[in-house]
């Protein structure tokens, strides 16, 4: 029985003068996905000031996985980096702004107006 | 049977991931009944928080006990409860407190019930000892006022 | 449980149009096993012709009789049951002759079973009355053989 | 309850010289689509010569489905009409060809294509 995971893509891109660090997210955010969560951004947490959340292929979001994105974004804030996110589908920025994430990290609505929003 | 109240029923083992067997079965019925997207998306998380929390904290997911979905259909609503083998939620939803959560003074966790209250209509949550316990949820074809907003803390 | 053998399984009143709710289950179980596409839409008509027959000869179209379908998945395969309550079909699928049916030498329905047959690896008829009857039917993730090609009289 | 049924909607158009009267289903067709598909038939059946069944919108088709198509053929036949039918799902071909029909009936892929045949 293969069961679809979480997949996760790396990438550094530019948004104007501005070094990203672009997570790409794709299939589903469950408890299962620490590993692909809070492993992938321990990875990276030396680095980028930048970091950009794809979720543009998360068919499935639960609240576990929710947990695990506030986790990400509570290291996130120890360490001074800026987390912002986009390509959540409609319902999922719904139960974002139900939790309240979005007073935390700015859910845009494509890469294009998120990049800009670093320049902004 | 009542050409209004039909009841479809769906059994599943505690094993994380088949909630979305759940969640499928019961968009499925909501289309039927003429549901929109938008509702049907509501239902499928608020089923799937049910179907999680029976299967981890009624179930302790132990996969030989299983977790029922149970489907009533009314003309204008629909009835799901979710029913596993342990006592239930003692006390009731805690509202998450995101700022809590950020400074750590509030596990990460802990937002299902709140999701499953926001999305649905009606939701109680009965223990019935040692029968076990069920989320009782309702969603409506037509609500009264709309109580799907989201609402920002 | 055993790890390679979960079973789910779907309860619905024989009630024509519920039977899209046993092809939704099924396809969202197969999805979960990592059926590809064209092999979920296989085991939908399948299901929904199995589940049609349960409500209709099985069930005499009795909405308080129920259609139970039983998923069972193990590694490598799926097998699945749909239970009715009458006596099974007697004898066995006889293959439709579009030449007879255009001459109306044969009736224009009469191909669900047929359609069974040519769309799943392995199908049964079983009849325990006075319990019931079901059709079994058996879909591989890696079928030995493509037995799914359109056949052309 | 509202249960989603068949809709079926009729045109009149021309491939190439020659005229054909479209039937557009949409939804479902099962066994509660007697009206739908031989109702809609018998209501044009003094006029057209050429018939295109455009199946795009079908989403769900079983066999008492399929058995209405081929009363409808049987009765085109006896009335010296051609049908031709255009836009089934590959699923839906394949059943098709699987109990025979494909030798009664010519399924094209498209639209365009199966105007074009009418002048070929
Ligand atoms: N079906 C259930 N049976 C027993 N306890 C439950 C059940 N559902 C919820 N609970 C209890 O309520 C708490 C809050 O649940 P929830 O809001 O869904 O968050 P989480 O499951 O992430 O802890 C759980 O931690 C558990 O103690
Ligand atoms: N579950 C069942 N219980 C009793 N009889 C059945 C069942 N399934 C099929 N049959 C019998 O087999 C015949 C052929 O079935 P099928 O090939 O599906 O065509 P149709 O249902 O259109 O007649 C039916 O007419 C019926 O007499």
């Amino acid at each position: 029985m293969q069961e679809k995971l979480t997949q996760v893509k790396m990438e550094e891109v530019r948004c104007g003068e501005m070094p990203v660090t672009v997570l790409r997210f794709a299939g589903d955010i469950t408890s299962a996905s620490r590993t692909a969560v809070l492993g992938t951004y321990e990875g990276i947490s030396g680095g980028p000031k930048h970091i950009l959340l794809d979720f543009t292929g998360v068919d499935y979001l639960n609240s576990s996985g929710i947990a695990l994105v506030i986790q990400m974004l509570i290291a996130a804030n120890k360490n001074g980096q800026v987390i912002r996110a986009f390509g959540l589908k409609p319902h999922f920025q719904k139960v974002f702004a139900m939790v309240g994430i979005t007073k935390y990290t700015t859910i845009h609505p494509d890469e294009e107006t998120a990049c800009a929003a670093y320049s902004g | 049977m009542d050409e209004h109240r039909s009841s479809i029923e769906l059994r599943l083992p505690s094993r994380l991931g088949f909630e979305k067997v759940a969640m499928d079965t019961a968009a499925s019925v909501a289309h039927l009944m003429g549901f929109g997207p938008d509702r049907i998306e509501d239902l499928k998380t608020a089923i799937s928080e049910a179907c999680i929390n029976a299967m981890e904290h009624g179930n302790k997911l132990d996969e030989t006990l299983s977790v029922s979905i149970i489907l009533c259909m009314d003309a204008d609503s629909l009835e799901v409860r979710v029913v596993d083998t342990g006592d239930g939620p003692k006390g009731h939803t805690a509202r998450p407190d995101i700022d809590k959560k950020m400074h750590e003074e509030e596990a990460a966790r802990g937002m299902g019930m709140f999701l499953i209250e926001s999305l649905v209509d009606e939701v109680e949550w009965i223990s019935s000892p040692p029968l076990g316990s069920y989320a009782r949820m309702i969603i409506r074809l037509h609500p009264a006022s709309d109580s799907t907003q989201a609402q920002e803390s």
